[in-house]
């Protein structure tokens, strides 16, 4: 274990936490980014090089800005999160997740360390070497992937688009019925 | 035990604690993208202490998969916030049964 | 010994942009004045080529006032970001062939899957302008960025699917390749001509100039993101922005037009022919923005979605029909 | 929108990148002005040296602005200022009010105060802007600014445009 590696982990542990706990949503959403570039990073170390750069592309780039980009679109401008109504819930939480840990890092024990570089054949994780196995044995594995993708946008553009058929009904009509409605009452 | 795989399974621990505590939908989705993330760090240091590949293209469709779950979960986050006015999972406790 | 080179290299190309930066500014704004049939500021210094100086020393006496409703952390952070990334992509840009001046390579770092590196910086870019949105504290500021953030998601989809005709055809991510391939070939923007259109209008976008400155539009935003910046952040931002400009006009001849490569059978020489490609990129870009209207940025989606994204959807399909009928990348 | 109206824009900008620019580098070079223009005001003469003004006040009267005063006398016959009875004794312009409509010279019935060209007036302090009859006469070269200047430097006083045309009714006024 090298001093790189345990600033990257220190990195990483950190932004994570932040990400868990800061109050402010952006703030949240930026440790998360900067959690996504040390992993990128811890994955150029363990010979990923095309994964990592998918990892910042991806992640750091388009999920992100999504992500930050709905909490700007729906908090107002200093988007905290509101109160906490089940106060008892984060210790109940972190007990839980230390109790998780435990039994996580218990099966992991078995596995053996990293192998040192020499034998490894990973070819750096480049996309040849990747290309192969990726469009031989796991293509049906990619191609329902893809199919997922594409039926997951067609899902995501209905979903937020339920209110075309509303807004054909003109505004006046609309209040008219409202104001009808008042009458009425 | 390596120490990537352990701090894959820290991760994966903060991003449950993030879940749980959380009250917002946002929130929590991000703290679900966390979990994610340590299950691919796990992968990709299986894949470095085997010598084998097929860890890191796991990985890569995990991160596809992601995409698609970040397009509909936000997707539905927006939507509901459109009717409800509100992303805090408690207002939506009457969408059970 | 390896890293301390590169660290000096990326110190002299720092340099090198900063400098043209400043040039830059003062050549934008000589040039558009001509085409608008002025003359632009030639006061400071003969043809005004002190101008920058003044500008600079302008900007740093200026007095940093920070908005009192802004996210303080993260409104310092964001200058910090669109420089730096703007600064980044231009690390792997090969200036020349190997070891051709003084025996040094002319490029900062040689990476293997270069054309990802690029998607990641610019990505990584927008973050500054799409955080100083948000960390403003005003709504022109929050309209800017989110604007940059929803043309982010136009475009960047295009400018992706762009590149893969020409990957594909070269049979590499490495941008050194990519220049070699276009010597022995011809250049990609034959092959390739419906997608280094594409290309070009995304990159447009990327930039943020006209007829895509709708994060900026002053008319209707007050200037968009940058409205609550002043002093040294607002420069770190226009750097930012100049430095797009820089950077896309040397990549577009690299990755479309040879790079380095002479044209024409003419004498190789380093640089030199970068160089001029670069300027003929910056003066047409210079000759767009001087000339056309801002779109809207929903027209933009649409565009980028509707016409962009499906024809270089459909040349990369056709490219790789072409490639695999020949058996593979040449 | 189409393509053939973006690239005609494009034209017309390169078209116009190689014409000649517009602007006038204003105080190294001078302005030419136009035959119209509205500049400070002068106090004409006759060619044997009377004034024109016979202190009558319409000017003041037609003004819109109440930037005139005046203040007329009685022409001593042996020594006559000007060429009527009477004459101002006094003639004041406040360039401050003034908004150089021109109604003044419509309103004059000798002729006598006539918009020039020059338009140098910034000056300093209030009471410098409210010009005299000797700022306003024919043989002053210059606004206040100009002439305390020139009276430093010991340099005549340099204006900031050309003069392309003969006004008639600029009787007597040259300006070098």
């Amino acid at each position: 274990m090298s001093a790189f590696d345990l600033l990257m982990g220190v990195l990483l542990i950190a932004s994570a936490l932040a990400a868990v706990t800061l109050k402010n949503a952006v703030h949240a959403g930026l440790a998360l980014v900067a959690n996504f570039l040390s992993l990128a990073v811890v994955y150029f170390a363990l010979e990923a090089q095309f994964l990592g750069w998918i990892q910042i592309i991806v992640y750091a780039g388009a999920v992100m800005v999504l992500f930050l980009f709905v909490i700007m679109l729906l908090f107002d401008a200093k988007a905290d999160v509101g109160l906490d109504r089940l106060p008892w819930m984060r210790p109940l939480a972190a007990a839980l997740a230390a109790a998780f840990f435990l039994a996580l890092a218990y099966a992991f024990s078995g596995v053996g360390p990293v192998n040192p570089l020499a034998d490894v054949k990973l070819g750096g994780g480049l996309p040849k070497a990747l290309g192969g196995l990726l469009y031989g044995n796991w293509l049906y594995t990619v191609l329902l992937v893809a199919a997922l993708l594409f039926a997951a946008t067609v899902a995501a553009v209905s979903l937020v688009q339920p209110q075309i058929r509303k807004a054909r009904v003109k505004p006046q009509v609309l209040e008219r019925d409202r104001e009808l409605e008042e009458v009425g009452k | 035990m390596s120490y990537y795989l352990l701090l894959s399974a820290l991760l994966f621990a903060i991003g449950l604690y993030g879940v749980l505590a959380r009250r917002t939908a946002i929130l929590i989705f991000m703290s679900i993208e966390l979990m994610l993330n340590s299950a691919n760090l796990a992968l990709v240091s299986f894949a470095r202490s085997s010598g084998n590949l097929e860890g890191q293209v796991m990985a890569l469709l995990v991160i596809a998969l992601a995409a698609a779950e970040v397009a509909v979960g936000l997707g539905i986050i927006v939507a509901v916030f459109r009717s409800r006015e509100s992303t805090s999972v408690d207002d939506l406790a009457e969408f059970r049964g | 010994m390896i890293y301390l080179i590169a660290a000096l290299k990326g110190l002299v190309l720092i340099l090198l942009l900063l400098f043209t930066f400043a040039y830059l500014t003062w050549g934008m704004r000589r040039g558009l004045a001509r085409f608008q049939i002025r003359l632009g500021p030639n006061r400071v210094g003969p043809l005004g080529l002190l101008q920058p100086i003044a500008d600079a020393v302008k900007a740093i006496f200026k007095e940093d006032i920070s908005v009192a409703n802004a996210d303080k952390f993260v409104y310092w952070l964001a200058p910090l970001i669109s420089f730096t990334f703007a600064l980044a992509a231009f690390a792997i840009i090969p200036l020349g062939p190997k070891g051709s001046i003084f025996g040094i390579d002319p490029w900062v770092a040689d990476l293997n899957v270069g054309i990802l590196y690029l998607f990641a910086a610019a990505e990584l870019a927008t973050y500054g302008i799409f955080l100083s949105g948000w960390a403003s504290g005003s709504k022109y500021s929050l309209l800017g960025g989110l604007r940059s953030a929803a043309g982010l998601v136009g475009y960047e989809l295009a400018l992706g699917v762009a590149l893969l005709g020409p990957v594909l055809m070269v049979g590499s991510l490495n941008l050194r390749d990519i220049v070699d391939w276009q010597a022995q070939h011809g250049w990609l923007a034959l092959w390739q001509l419906p997608v280094f259109i594409v290309y070009f209008i995304a990159a447009l976008a990327e930039m943020g100039r006209t007829p895509f400155d709708f994060v900026e539009a002053e008319q209707e935003l007050v200037g968009g993101f940058s409205t609550e910046y002043n002093s040294m952040k607002f420069v770190s931002f226009y750097m930012a922005e100049l430095l797009h400009w820089i950077t896309a006009s040397a990549l577009i001849p690299t990755l479309f037009m040879a790079g380095w490569h002479a044209p024409f059978g003419l004498p190789e020489i380093p640089i030199l022919w970068l160089f001029i490609k670069w300027l003929v990129f910056i003066f047409i870009v210079m000759w767009i923005w001087a000339s056309w209207f801002r779109t809207r940025y929903d027209v933009l989606i649409r565009f980028a979605w509707g016409v962009l994204f499906p024809v270089a959807l459909a040349w990369f399909l056709l490219t790789a029909y072409w490639v695999a009928s020949r058996g593979g990348a040449a | 929108m189409s393509v053939y109206s973006l690239a005609k824009a494009l034209g017309i900008t390169l078209k116009h990148m190689f014409s000649k620019p517009v602007t006038i580098p204003y105080p190294s070079a001078p302005v030419p002005l136009k035959p119209r223009f509205h500049g400070r005001h002068v106090l004409t003469r006759h060619p044997d040296g009377l004034e024109k003004c016979i202190g009558c006040s319409l000017c003041a009267a037609a003004c819109p602005a109440y930037a005139i005063y005046v203040e007329p006398a009685e022409n001593d016959p042996e020594n006559p200022v000007s060429a009527g009875e009477r004459y101002a004794k006094v003639y004041e312009i406040n360039m401050l009010r003034c908004i150089f409509c021109g109604l003044c010279e419509e309103a004059c019935p000798t002729g006598a105060i006539v918009l020039g060209n020059e338009f140098e007036l910034a000056d300093y302090v209030y009471a410098d802007l409210v010009y005299g009859k000797e700022d306003l006469l024919a043989d002053t070269v210059g606004s206040k600014a100009q002439r305390r200047e020139a009276k430093q430097t010991g340099k005549p006083v340099k204006l900031g445009f050309e003069v392309p045309y003969v006004r008639p009714e600029l009787e007597g006024v040259k300006y070098e």
